[in-house]
């Protein structure tokens, strides 16, 4: 039986399930496809901190959202046009988001009343006439699920749990997405397991064939590749893209990366990434705890190499006292911080932007460090070079401010080709640098480069250039310890400029028409909320200019002056303002904070409205 | 100094041999000393100075890092590389130094407070990774630097500044805890015993892995006196034991020993009474480390009583840098590291 | 349940007692388990839920405290006061509780990362002060939260994702860690032996100060079967030594006892060949800890043969938060508590 | 011989010697005479991080400063009118901030020429006409003072030690100093060692002849009690004041002091101080670092004690995750940050306001917490008070922002009347807060008062009342863990809301002629120097106002009004423009930074030109 196909622009599909239902599992799979298959898109996983949390409840739900079209997308978007809901808490936990007429496709075995009452639905919505405005397709995946497979020798057990591979079937054919890239994915997952993998494969075609077959389904759709600049393409997360930025800068700086890292959600993949790398001399250990980690990540660098520390929020603030030590050593060091829900342990699995004010700030003394932030997935790769670039640079720790959204959300991201990435090869220091009165040539581990201020890198076993350094107050020049207090308010000082002095690309506006009389500036992971939210409030008319800041510290040199130019700035962020009071303070421009703390990225539509509300208020 | 070239130092096998002759005075720096007068310190970096050559490495490729505390100065009078970091931290960021640059000999100086207070538990870490770290602990049972409050050596009942009453917390025995915490080396020496302390650096250099040494160190100022049994030359004999492998263990006069009693534990005895051969006999290479526990526990925290000197225990196993290289030595030889597969993976597609 | 009144716990002498006949279900709140099936937390959680009312307490002046992981969610379900603080913290927080509140029944919950991973340095500190404490340590030599990382305990050449080939570290024994730490009280017990974890609560609670029972914990989701030989009944009775104060120290299954050798270490020897009057006794009690310690070395961390299992060590000390209040109360008694006089000082003048 | 007597308004005298010299402890008696004389006075203490500095040399030079009037001071004196220098180092340490005319008694006995060249002297100034502008006192202090004691039966070293009591002896008979009280000291001190207590006294007198006797000095000095508000009357230093006011707090609240602390310059001495009041049941711990330090405060909150834990800057970056936990439970504990210069171990001995940004942002996550800050020595009284108000009213931790300056620093102080103070006490929940639907009550720990937004502290041993708290994201008012999106956001906003709502007094101005164009603003320890600085501008026809903020978060309500109501605001800070940032951020104030970080607090001559000048500018 062939079926009506339909031409779409766009999709956004969510599953949703318990967290051993395997819906990370099937996103990813459906996502891989996509990807390949030439759309745009965007993903949007979300989970429980729980490992397994209680079985059908509105907590233990786990969901990934998909976003895919035909053109550039930047979020994973706002209301899915279908939902995938195992259970009862699945459809629960995520109704409110579906636009009228979206399809529900639902596994009816679950919805058991003991499963209703457990999320307090009084009866069941499949039933009561609640979801009349939606396109709902009841099936019991469950049991289609164990039928399909019952000539298989597994347990009912593993039976069950390849439901998720059916649900996959079914999508797969719905937006007739290629199917051999989940097939070979199940033969790699299950390679030793020949019965589960058999079993796996018919469940996914079982779940192709009920939608070929069912007369519920009396459509297909299709979405178009989207032009993407020619090259070659692949999907990718946001902790990837770190991980292989800077194993990428590590290579080409030629410094062999150490990573000194201590296990946190939803920083932890970074370090299992790396840790798999060793052949490129990628060095990981997991260290006792953050302090630890970061002490050793800066006695490698010490030592010259690529130290790096990778953590989340609660860890940061651990590592502060060290970071302190590395401004006053100067030496290089890349700390990342994938931000999660706070304060305290907060929301570990959600993701927000509350750290920016600790990485500025979060030290005692004048301590400046410079902060870059990535604004996608895959831009987590370039950011990843950038950090790596100041750090070596101008022998300084950097925060590489990451995000939980950015981190597991991803992205297509179009391969880099090795030799056009930056050069970022480092001189270490092989000789005397000073010449005393008497003639004789000594080393001074405080004297800088005239131009950017950084002090030379003479790593141990070089001869003759013997020094200490340590946290006490410094000598400029000699590096001597020095009480005296010019020295110290000049070196408070120096340090300042150091940072302030580092280049950074200016600021760019993007204003198709020219004419915007309002800047919405963000940073981070709000950059494609922001750009689609841009998008739709000028389809509506709204006179707007986008500009999203990568470097939040310094900031690039136009920042003022691009400010000034409009007569009103939004700053939308996911925490209470922490850019704008920079900003505001900086530039003392009267920008508008626009704000939430949901520990989910912006929906583009609702910050269009905020947008062409400021607009429309000019 | 004596030759160099016997001893060989296993441990620092990796690390370039120095080619000129050094003397203690190439290890000074040009920084004045900042110790108080008359501080046990002096004599400790005195005794390191002299040693150093004995190692025949080149200096470039000798690192110190040290804590915060009087003793975390250390650095700063050592002409080598070396880093004053913060407090409690150096195991850690030694750790980090010591992984990755198996062409460095790397020391940590620390304090009773730094090591064992605020930097417990990286030194417990780095004792059971067992890095190639000889740490130093610089012990004088208060903390100097912050002007004497008592520490997790001093004696229960001290009254310090911050206990006026006396001090109520059950001190840390820092060999005891190493040991507990999987130490493959372990030694005690003494500040003033020159000899002794020489010893005992050269058993740490010797060892591979991570070597503890702990050091008792008189702070002049805030406790002064506090290890003087063990010093005056009227008790110091007949209140400290001798460890030396393969020798009796007994009070460095030869009153007394040790025996094992009936029910297993360690007893001190009259040595004439049991006769020598009787008297248990040390050995510091036992893999069990019960037996080394076991001594940790003969001396009086507050007399001072059969305290223990000389390396506790001294066995070989993994030593963490050299596995940690070894893996990537073993991932690079497994095939060629090429970047540009990897940023592709396995799933792409190609826009044209 | 049993009566309480007999037992009495000196250490909770303290702490008022309840007038209502309690059930496990009392220490149940209306939270919903967040551990994964099979976890085996939940057999721990049920073991201590049922143990509680033997205590005898009013429920109010009972409190847990926890870190960061899936065994520090524990709090959440005990019906009692409770904080689930942050990672490794726990023993710091539960310190300044104890120490003020002599009427409280303090408990902490932790785990092999939280309690010797990020919090080492808390945990043996909290041990050498000897605060009443009771500290459970659900040991499954992973990071479970975290997903999967291995953990101070895990055996050496741990595969995880941290460690695609290999963990390099030599673990911890927490129990010969807690010794070296100067412990009072050291236990170890099973998540699935219901009745040796309820007898070694029992201890626990009975020990006054701070009191450390490692529990052999299943992760079945990161790390299961990690101590599978210690439960399947096929192998449990002969890789278990029981150690039970008074009792010779043999595996469970009497086969092989522990003897003291010639040269003083411990052996396991067949008990028929030596006789099991030549077995050697626990004695828990003992001052010296070196016979504990020695027991804590005799299990083998890859094939857990010979692990014991019972009271390692259960001695009587200073407890720190009697002396702490001790103080308090002697400068109490010592004077009147004049505020005014207190800020005038001595040394005043007066305007007009 | 009686000599002519000069009368005075004021003096500024400078003691500096090694750090084994004694300077300190001479110093601080001088104080104690002047303060119980009558004068008002102001000091500065400044000494070296080591223990006992290298003798001789530059960095080992420990220096004590007074300044004291007839009149209302608020400072320590920019210019010493005397300098005792007890050797070549003090003096070329010290020189260049004496005026022409100054003064100088130096100790001869030490300028040998292996002391000169130490310091860098080639001749000793004493005899190449370089201190020809100077009033030079050339005496062998220590051979005199060694002959004055060759009767006693001590070692020549312990009599060398009494020479910094010659030189007090000296000085007190300069200014006409009362004696007794310095005798009762030394009775006290050196009650167990009557030998040595005998020669000090010697000593002592000795000096105090040798100025009747000498003709070197022709003129004695008066300066004049200051009028001061009736009442008792005690000389304090900011550590002390802070130590009482804790104290005092507790008392007032009836909460039991618990202090959980690890030592750190310059906080440890109010760890010392508080160990010594048990009978006051303050409870003192010296934990193994500062996490536990402060967990213990927190876990002793938790059980109704008033928690507090002290510590300086670095320590508080080790504290910021556990600050964060405590802003998660909402209960209250005091941070005590003794701020020092920074970055990293920076200058240990040295005052800094550097930490003001640490405290405002240095956490993962929203996670504000009020801050206060005293403004001189026996400010710290009051500050701690209301630091424990704030706490207690609003269940949160609070920062009490200290410095180096402030806390070593002492002046006069009213002693307060007990019963004058305010009253802080607490109530604890002790009932159920909440009905549920079917009528059982039950205890919700997150329901609020309306009010103060504060939640209910009900303590372990409260029957009924049973709860858990920890620092993942809590449901409103239940407290159940929830990771539900608005929640977060409304939590977020609550916690901030409740922070932003604290009740603290208005900000006040002193502007004498009330027709400034120019507000000079501060904040904490620099409130001496400004004042000074701002009389100062005003004699010389300045039109300028000044105004002080004791409270940096939340900021008084009309502070917004109050900076918009002049042409310019001068903010001079002593760090790079902390304060200045968040002003501009929330005001959009241009407000100008003026910045010195050189350890020593600002001049307050050079301060009155910078606000001169930017009088002029208007
Ligand atoms: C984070 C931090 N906390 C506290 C201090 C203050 N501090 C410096 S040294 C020290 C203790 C020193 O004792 P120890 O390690 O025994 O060294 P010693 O001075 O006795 O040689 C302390 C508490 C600090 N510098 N940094
Ligand atoms: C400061 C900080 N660092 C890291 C983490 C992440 N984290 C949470 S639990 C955990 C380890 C848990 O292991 P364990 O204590 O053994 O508990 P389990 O989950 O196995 O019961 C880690 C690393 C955190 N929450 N906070
Ligand atoms: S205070 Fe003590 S330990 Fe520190 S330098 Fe002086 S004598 Fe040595
Ligand atoms: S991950 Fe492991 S330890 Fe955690 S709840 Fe699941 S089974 Fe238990
Ligand atoms: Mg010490
Ligand atoms: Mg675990």
């Amino acid at each position: 039986m062939s079926k009506q196909v339909v031409q779409l622009n766009r999709v956004i599909i969510r599953f949703a399930g318990d967290s051993g239902d395997g819906m990370q599992l099937a996103g990813d799979q459906f996502t891989s496809r996509t990807a390949s298959f030439g759309n745009d898109l965007s993903t949007l996983p979300d989970f429980p901190a729980e490992i397994r949390a209680p079985a059908g409840t509105i907590p233990g739900v786990s969901a990934f959202q998909l976003h895919f079209a035909d053109h550039d997308i930047t979020t994973a978007g706002d209301t899915p046009n279908v939902l995938v809901a195992m259970n009862p808490a699945a459809l629960k936990a995520n109704i409110k988001d579906l636009p009228r007429g979206a399809d529900i496709i639902v596994n009816t075995d679950e919805f058991t009343s003991r499963n209703l009452t457990k999320v307090g639905y009084a009866a069941s919505p499949l039933e009561d006439g609640s979801l009349e405005s939606y396109a709902v397709h009841p099936i019991p995946l469950t049991s289609m699920t164990v039928e399909a497979l019952k000539a298989f020798d597994i347990t009912k057990k593993e039976a069950e749990r390849a439901k998720n591979m059916f649900a996959l079937g079914l999508l797969s054919w719905l937006y007739h997405r290629p199917t051999e890239g989940t097939l070979t994915f199940l033969k790699q997952k299950f390679a030793k397991k020949p019965e589960i993998l058999a079993a796996n494969i018919a469940a996914f075609e079982a779940g192709w064939s009920y939608g070929e077959t069912t007369e519920d389904f009396s459509v297909q759709y299709e979405v178009k590749p989207a032009p993407m600049a020619p090259g070659r393409y692949r999907n990718i997360s946001g902790n990837l893209a770190l991980a292989y930025g800077l194993i990428a800068a590590s290579q080409r700086a030629q410094l062999p990366l150490y990573l000194g890292s201590y296990p946190i959600t939803p920083a932890s993949d970074i370090l299992h990434e790396l840790s798999k790398h060793k052949k490129f001399g990628v060095m990981t250990f997991q260290a006792e705890d953050e302090i630890a980690g970061i002490g050793a990540a800066l006695g490698a660098s010490y030592g010259g190499m690529l130290g790096v520390t990778t953590t989340s929020g609660p860890g940061v603030a651990l590592k502060s006292e060290t970071i302190g030590l590395a401004v006053a050593l100067e030496l290089p060091l890349v700390i990342v911080d994938v931000q999660r829900g706070g304060p305290s342990t907060g929301l570990p699995t959600k993701t927000e932007q509350a750290d920016l004010l600790q990485a500025m700030f979060g030290r005692n003394g004048e301590a400046p460090v410079p902060i870059v932030a990535p604004r996608s997935p895959a831009d987590c790769f370039d950011a990843a070079l950038e950090a790596v670039r100041i750090a070596t640079t101008y022998r300084t720790p950097v925060f590489l401010l990451s995000d939980g959204y950015v981190a597991n959300g991803s992205e297509p991201w179009r391969i880099p080709v090795v030799d056009e990435l930056p050069d970022l090869a480092v001189e270490f220091a092989s000789a005397p640098n000073h010449t005393r009165e008497d003639g004789t040539e000594e080393f001074w581990p405080f004297k800088r480069d005239p131009e950017t201020l950084a002090r030379p890198w003479a790593v141990p076993g070089t001869k003759g250039l013997e020094h200490r350094i340590g946290g006490i107050e410094k000598a400029d020049g000699t590096g001597n310890i020095s009480y005296d207090a010019d020295n110290h308010d000049k070196m408070v000082r120096l340090r300042q400029a150091k940072i302030d002095g580092i280049t950074v690309p200016d600021l760019e506006v993007e204003d198709p028409d020219g004419d915007a009389s309002v800047l919405v500036l963000g940073w981070g992971s709000t950059y494609g909320p922001i750009n689609a939210s841009c998008q739709m409030a000028r389809r509506d008319g709204a006179k707007v200019a986008q500009a999203h800041l990568r470097h939040l510290n310094p900031f690039p040199a136009n920042t003022g002056e691009v400010l000034r130019r409009y007569d009103k700035v939004v700053i939308p962020e996911m925490n209470l303002g922490q850019l704008a009071l920079l900003v505001r303070g900086r530039y003392l421009v009267d920008a508008i904070p626009y704000n939430q703390v949901r520990g989910l990225p912006f929906k583009a539509e609702e910050l269009a409205g905020v947008i062409k509300d400021v607009v429309a208020s000019v | 100094m004596s030759e160099t070239v016997d001893l060989g130092f296993p441990s620092l096998k990796l690390v370039p041999k120095t080619d000129v002759k050094q003397s203690a005075k190439d290890f000074k720096t040009d920084q004045e000393v900042r110790w108080c007068p008359g501080c046990g310190d002096y004599a400790i970096l005195a005794g390191v100075q002299s040693f150093m050559p004995e190692l025949g490495l080149a200096k470039e490729n000798i690192v110190w890092i040290s804590g915060i505390g009087c003793s975390s100065r250390f650095p700063y009078y050592m002409n080598t590389y070396g880093m004053h970091s913060i407090h409690g931290r150096a195991p850690a960021i030694a750790s980090g130094l010591a992984m990755t640059r198996p062409d460095l000999s790397v020391w940590v100086v620390t304090g009773d407070g730094d090591a064992l207070s605020i930097g417990g538990n990286h030194l417990i870490h780095a004792l059971r990774r067992n890095v190639n770290l000889k740490i130093l602990l610089f012990n004088n049972r208060i903390y100097g630097l912050t002007k004497g409050q008592y520490s997790p050596t001093s004696e229960t009942g001290k009254v310090t500044k911050s206990t006026p009453m006396g001090s109520l917390d059950h001190p840390f025995n820092p060999v005891s805890l190493a040991i507990g915490a999987e130490a493959s080396f372990v030694a005690r020496t003494i500040d003033s015993d020159r000899k002794h302390l020489t010893e005992t650096l050269r058993a740490a250099a010797l060892h591979e892995g991570t070597a503890l040494v702990e050091i008792y160190q008189n702070c002049n100022i805030f406790n002064d006196g506090a290890w003087d049994p063990l010093k005056d030359a009227d008790h110091r004999d007949s209140l400290t034991l001798r460890l030396e492998h393969g020798k009796p263990i007994t009070l460095v006069d030869g009153s007394r020993g040790v025996v094992r009693g009936a029910d297993g534990h360690l007893d001190i005895v009259d040595v004439e009474s049991v006769g020598i051969e009787n008297v248990l006999v040390h050995d510091a290479h036992r893999d069990d480390p019960s037996l080394a526990f076991a001594l940790s526990r003969l001396s009086d925290s507050h007399t001072l009583a059969n305290t223990p000197i000389g390396v506790f225990r001294d066995v070989r196993r993994a030593v963490y840098d050299e596995t940690f290289q070894a893996q990537v030595a073993t991932a690079k030889a497994g095939g060629t590291a090429d970047l540009q597969s990897l940023l592709s993976g396995s799933d792409t597609w190609e826009i044209a």
